[in-house]
């Protein structure tokens, strides 16, 4: 019965958030649907990250390698004429699952803060090899032409690419609660609690995680494809250690390994930025006033106030 | 040629002591708290803004600079007892959290007090110049940080290998229970250090002004690379602080004069211009990744 | 889907053709500028001469009055292109302006002139714009990144320069001066050094710059790179056998205040001087230092001319800021009185003008500053202009 | 005899010390094998050494006729050494059912292995069937909801003993199962441990001369990182080095 009416509202919620761009409009807010798709990507990413920390219990620095690694895919193939988001967004995708099973590879023989260290240093390693690349825009970045094509929808205008960010975050949600309800997400849980228990009792615990490192970079490196579209750049920014460590504080403040965590700590972060803009030139000091409250009152994230109100 | 190198060396250990100013408090603070303190750039950020602030005012170099260490030192302090202390027995997800958002709070705070522009910091005027070295002229300033910097380096040496807080601080950062049951003050040791780490920053500030820029975002840059520094040297060793600096900034250094020199051999000036520096910023990576791999405690283990 | 398709066209139709016959109640000004970081100076420059023109309108440009929203970029193409999106789609901005550096300028021109707003650059000149991307929406009323440097460039030949390194940023502008440079510097360029965008510590460039000796070294290295090179370049002892030469972006006020005694004796070239000789220059310059008790650098002097580029386009059309292929004819026409005297634009929306030699030294104040020394090119435009297909 | 275990001259040193000094021991396929000695005998050590925790520096470790001495952990695992541990090791934030399902999972590759992604593993109804039959046969079937962290200590053994068990080992490592209970959870367990006798390889450590006299089918003594005697335990009970070595007056 709870469930049910879980379900009720999570639909409910969605189709709210669908509904948003018409909203906006009414009001002649129109530049809050792009904001708004900026959300839905953000969230993406943040999940992903979650799912590497939350479930997998890898607190990884790096994550930005794949966020931005997946922009700067898209926006490289569109330089070499391909448009179609049917193949660049896969190639994306591909390609930071690849960069992830490598740098997983090498970073998980380490634990803990060190762990922490060297993930970070590969993303170093491939921002720093990025802005050397003339080709992909060094320290400017590299700007797309257009939107990817994503035939037969038409991603030129804001409304639409939100509402294909958004199918996927909902989608993403939905295909990660599945996995952590599998045997292989079971498995995750119980390394995350007990690590060396799961490998006395004969799980190949490195492979475990190191695939949950895979499926977290891959979704990111969709966040990435995605936000290449909202923003029209691939920049070096999205690959600097300041946005793993952006993505990393969304999780912490949504909720680690909290189903919602990573959508509401990027909300909240990013909302809260975008309000208190509005009224202060200082948002960034209120913004860290709110963070370190949720630090140091709301151990479980934003996620864990809600849950115990409800 | 020789000249060069030797010149580019020195610019290395100038950069790299520098780097060792950060990271011996990084270190320590990581090493016996447990405790990843992001905001350890905003420290090194507030002494530079103190510092130029304090010498403007008073129109000596060197007043700034004390200025800067004692108020840095009383502010770190000041945010350990009121702070930091209460996130040392939480998960490292939460110490990432609340010194992010320090970081976003100082450099707000930064911008309220002193404007989005950069402070100007002049070195002392009889400093501006340069001295003759082995033949060849070297900015006497740089000498004056190289000076500082070994000064620096000697006493903490001597603190942490000769004295009693030294023993208290060794043994904290090889098992912190242990020296509990030995009956340091963990508490006061913990604050004292905070404080020296958070004095050293503000020299590094103080000293670096005048070579970068006194600016919002300076701390950033260079926290990394002092944690690479900590990681390579081994979490909780001032030695390993030491040599991870000095490898850091003689390997950044070297690699970004000789890198675009060596591609200039084989490719255009453009690109050899473009790769070196991206080359060089790698190869301190580089180097962490092939140091953890090899030694996951990092050169210089505290731990047992 | 078609009936909602064809109420949206018969709206937009609607909305298109009812303000051309209206004039707009306001001009709104989005002004987007590098204001934080080494190099704010230079934004904080264009915009103070913005804002001073402003006064000097009366808040008004064309009689309507001006709304003018700052933002600053961070010298970060990230942050300029967020911050534009917003000008563009939230406030709906009649003119872009401010932008400092070429590599920012690029990123957003594409949204902001796809938009048909108009670009105004009182700085970023970059060739591209200039050539085979000249846009009817994009103005440029300062320069082309080349011609500052090819100005200091002919200079160097004139002089008997044998050997020249070149030390410059590398993004799209430090490109632009370094082959405007070489454009007409005739002697050898030994080396060409490509420094990161925005670094400060130069220790590793002059130790190369000592070992390669060169007559000269030619920078272009703006706002407080410059200040840091210049100071170190001094403090290492190289000042005594290397000559420095450069544009007049790096020896401008910003430099020579932070700078100061070791500024003396730099040979420079601009398109503009503080001590140039005509009546907008002057109540330029007497109201710019009463207002911000400090003399006007070029940047802050094309700021000036930017807003009053506008402002005479703007009292053109009678404040119909939609029709905007009259707009543009109102800006192409330039009626307004520039402080570097003559003014007018090439077909590619970029300036044609004179380019002058200017020394620092001791005025007869004593303060250091710059001299007008005398006319290096007369009528120069830029060398893309051919590339360039501006459509009707 | 050959045994299901046999391990010959094993040796492993921490600094100077020898924890390990040469063991020869062989464990029987279906017997209770204890394993008992003084404090610091080096009985912690060794069991790390049969499960993979530890590489020995020197000698062999056969198990069912293969050499196992270079291979993981996980490996052994994989061969059926399964071992419960000293201080608790169950998963705190997981229902108890879950904890012994993950177990029946490590081990069942009848429905695929832990990489399947897709499927809800509560509706993998055998193996939750599985993993109520261990729980019930540990006395805790009634408590099968309940998450590990809120039941007892006792309950907490018997879980992990469920645990070790739900792996279908060949053989079982127990170490020091009645480490911290109280008389009557340790009755529980030494009954529950009785039970096992004749379908279960056990070699089990535990202080509890009492236990180990009652229930062993053989006792092996270590003294100081080497093997002083393995037989019955009638006999070792009589054997006069084990007595001056080891027991001294404990015993009567």
């Amino acid at each position: 019965m709870k469930d049910r009416r879980h379900a009720l509202l999570e639909l409910g919620l969605l189709a709210a958030a669908a509904l948003l761009p018409f909203a906006l409009q009414a009001i002649g807010e129109d530049y809050y649907i792009g904001f708004a798709a900026r959300l839905a990507i953000f969230a993406l990413a943040a999940t992903s990250l979650n799912f590497v920390v939350g479930h997998g219990g890898m607190v990884a620095f790096g994550h930005a390698a794949f966020f931005g690694g997946g922009a700067y895919v898209v926006a490289l193939l569109m330089q070499a004429g391909v448009v179609s988001a049917w193949l660049a967004w896969p190639a994306a995708v591909a390609a930071a699952a690849l960069a992830a099973l490598l740098i997983g590879a090498l970073s998980l023989r380490t634990k803990g803060v060190y762990f922490i260290m060297i993930t970070l240093a590969f993303a170093q390693m491939i921002y720093y090899s990025v802005i050397s690349l003339q080709f992909a825009g060094g320290d400017d970045g590299l700007p797309l032409d257009a939107r990817s094509s994503l035939a037969p929808f038409d991603l030129g205008n804001d409304r639409a690419l939100y509402w294909v960010a958004l199918a996927l975050l909902a989608a993403s949600l939905h295909a990660l609660r599945r996995v952590a309800a599998s045997r292989y997400g079971r498995a995750l849980a119980g390394i995350r609690q007990n690590e060396a228990r799961m490998e006395a009792l004969g799980y190949p615990v490195f492979r475990l995680k190191l695939v949950c490192f895979v499926i977290g970079a891959a979704l990111a490196g969709l966040a990435g494809a995605l936000l290449a579209n909202q923003n029209g750049l691939a920049s070096p920014g999205q690959l600097y250690w300041t946005q793993s460590g952006m993505l990393l504080v969304m999780v912490i403040l949504g909720g680690v390994g909290k189903r919602y965590g990573g959508v509401l700590g990027a909300i909240a972060l990013l909302g809260l930025e975008e309000a208190l803009g509005l009224v202060t030139g200082h948002s960034h000091f209120y913004v860290g006033l709110a963070l370190l409250a949720v630090a140091l009152f709301a151990p479980r994230g934003l996620a864990g106030l809600l849950e115990r109100k409800a | 040629m020789t000249q060069l190198i030797l010149e580019q060396a020195l610019n290395g250990l100038q950069f790299g002591l520098m780097l060792f100013l950060l990271a011996a408090g990084l270190t320590l603070v990581f090493g016996i708290m447990d405790m990843i303190n992001l905001s350890h750039g905003s420290l090194y950020m507030g002494g530079a803004y103190l510092g130029a602030a304090a010498a403007q005012a008073a129109g000596s170099f060197l007043v700034g600079l004390l200025a800067a260490m004692l108020g840095m030192a009383v502010v770190g302090a000041a945010l350990e007892t009121l702070l930091l202390r209460r996130l040392y027995a939480r998960d490292h997800l939460a110490q990432v959290l609340a010194t992010f958002a320090l970081i976003l709070i100082a450099n707000e705070t930064v911008r309220m007090i002193w404007g989005p522009q950069p402070l100007p910091l002049n070195p002392p005027a009889a400093l501006a110049g340069p001295v003759e070295l082995f033949g060849f002229s070297y900015p006497a300033y740089r000498l004056l940080i190289i000076g500082v910097g070994l000064a620096v380096a000697a006493f903490l040496y001597l603190l942490v290998a000769r004295t009693r807080a030294g023993m208290w601080v060794r043994a904290g950062a090889a098992n912190r229970e242990m020296a509990e049951a030995l009956g340091v003050d963990v508490r006061r040791l913990f604050t004292g250090i905070f404080a020296l780490g958070a004095a050293l920053c503000a020299a590094a500030g103080v000293l670096l002004g005048p070579l970068l820029a006194v600016q919002v975002g300076m701390g950033e840059n260079i926290l990394i690379l002092a944690f690479v520094v900590i990681v390579i040297g081994g979490i909780g060793s001032i030695r390993g602080a030491l040599v991870g600096s000095l490898l850091v900034g003689v390997v950044d250094t070297l690699g970004r004069a000789l890198l675009p020199t060596l591609l200039r051999a084989v490719a255009s000036p453009e690109v050899a211009g473009h790769l070196g520096p991206a080359l060089a910023s790698i190869t301190i990576y580089l180097l962490m990744a092939a140091v953890l791999f090899f030694r996951p405690q990092g050169l210089f283990p505290a731990r047992a | 889907m078609n009936k909602k398709k064809t109420i949206a066209a018969l709206l937009a139709a609607a909305t298109l053709a009812a303000p051309a016959a209206f004039a707009a109640d306001a001009v709104k000004v989005g002004f987007v500028s590098t204001l934080s970081g080494p190099a704010a100076g230079l934004g904080v420059d264009i915009r103070d001469g913005f804002q001073l023109a402003l006064k000097h309108l009366g808040g008004k440009l064309g009689n309507l009055p001006a709304e003018v929203i700052v933002a600053d970029d961070q010298q970060n193409p990230n942050t300029a292109k967020q911050v534009t999106e917003r000008l563009l789609k939230k406030d709906k901005v009649d003119f872009m302006t401010g932008i400092v550096f070429s590599n920012i300028l690029l990123t957003v021109a594409k949204p902001v002139l796809d938009s048909r707003t108009f670009l105004i650059s009182a700085n970023a000149g970059p060739s591209q714009l200039a050539g085979e991307d000249c846009n009817p929406y994009f103005f440029n009323v300062a320069w082309q990144n080349d011609n500052v440097a090819e100005a200091i460039g002919k200079w160097a030949s004139d002089e008997g320069m044998k050997t020249v390194i070149s030390v410059a940023p590398n993004y799209p502008g430090g490109k632009d001066a370094v082959s405007g440079f070489k454009r007409f510097y005739k002697g050898k360029m030994a080396d060409e050094m490509y420094t990161k965008l925005g670094q400060l510590d130069y220790a590793a460039e002059l130790a190369q710059l000592r070992a390669a000796k060169p007559d000269a070294v030619y920078f272009f290295l703006p706002g407080g790179m410059g200040i840091n090179f210049v100071k170190q370049f001094v403090a290492a002892g190289l000042s005594k056998d290397i000559r420095l030469i450069t544009s007049g972006f790096s020896a401008d006020e910003d430099v020579i205040g932070a700078v100061g005694e070791p500024m003396l004796g730099l040979f420079n070239s601009s398109h503009w001087a503080h001590d140039m000789d005509n009546a907008a220059n002057r109540k330029f310059v007497a109201d710019f230092e009463k207002e911000y008790k400090r003399l006007p650098s070029l940047y802050a002097s094309q700021g000036y001319d930017a807003a009053m580029l506008m402002d005479a386009a703007v009292r053109q059309v009678k404040g119909k800021l939609d029709d905007k292929a009259a707009v543009r004819k109102a800006l192409e026409a330039a009626q307004f009185a520039s402080v570097r005297g003559k003014f007018k634009f090439n077909v590619n929306h970029y300036p044609v003008q004179d380019y002058y030699l200017r020394l620092v030294r001791k005025d007869e104040k004593g303060r250091i500053t710059n001299k007008l020394m005398g006319t290096i090119f007369t009528n120069h435009a830029d060398a893309y202009v051919g590339q360039c297909k501006m459509p009707k | 005899m050959s045994g299901l275990l046999e391990i010959a001259g094993l040796k492993r040193h921490f600094g100077g010390l020898w924890a390990t000094n040469g063991v020869d021991l062989a464990v029987r396929e279906g017997e209770l094998h204890a394993l008992i000695g003084p404090n610091g005998a080096g009985k912690t050590t060794l069991i790390h050494l049969i499960s993979g925790a530890l590489a020995p520096d020197a000698g062999t470790l056969r198990f069912a006729g293969a050499d196992i001495t270079r291979l993981g952990m996980h490996a052994r695992v994989a061969r059926g050494i399964t071992r419960s541990y000293q201080i608790t090791q169950v998963f705190p934030e997981l229902s108890l059912l879950e904890n012994v399902r993950l177990a029946v999972q490590a081990r069942r590759r009848d429905f695929g292995s832990s990489f399947r992604f897709w499927r809800p593993a509560s509706a993998d109804f055998s193996m939750i069937e599985e993993a109520e039959e261990w729980l019930g046969r540990v006395g805790l079937a009634e408590q099968a909801g309940e998450h590990a962290r809120d039941v007892s200590h006792g309950e907490q053994r018997a879980l992990e003993l469920a645990m070790a068990l739900a792996t279908r080992p060949r053989l079982l490592l127990l170490d020091e199962p009645m480490a911290g209970m109280g008389p009557e959870e340790s009755e529980h367990m030494a009954s529950l441990i009785a039970s096992l006798k004749g379908t279960q390889t056990v070699l089990l450590v535990e202080h509890d001369m009492d236990i180990v006299f009652r229930l062993a089918d053989r006792v092996s003594v270590l003294v100081a990182g080497r093997v002083v005697a393995s037989d019955a335990p009638e006999r070792v009970r009589d054997d006069p080095e084990v007595r001056r070595a080891y027991l001294g007056d404990e015993v009567q």
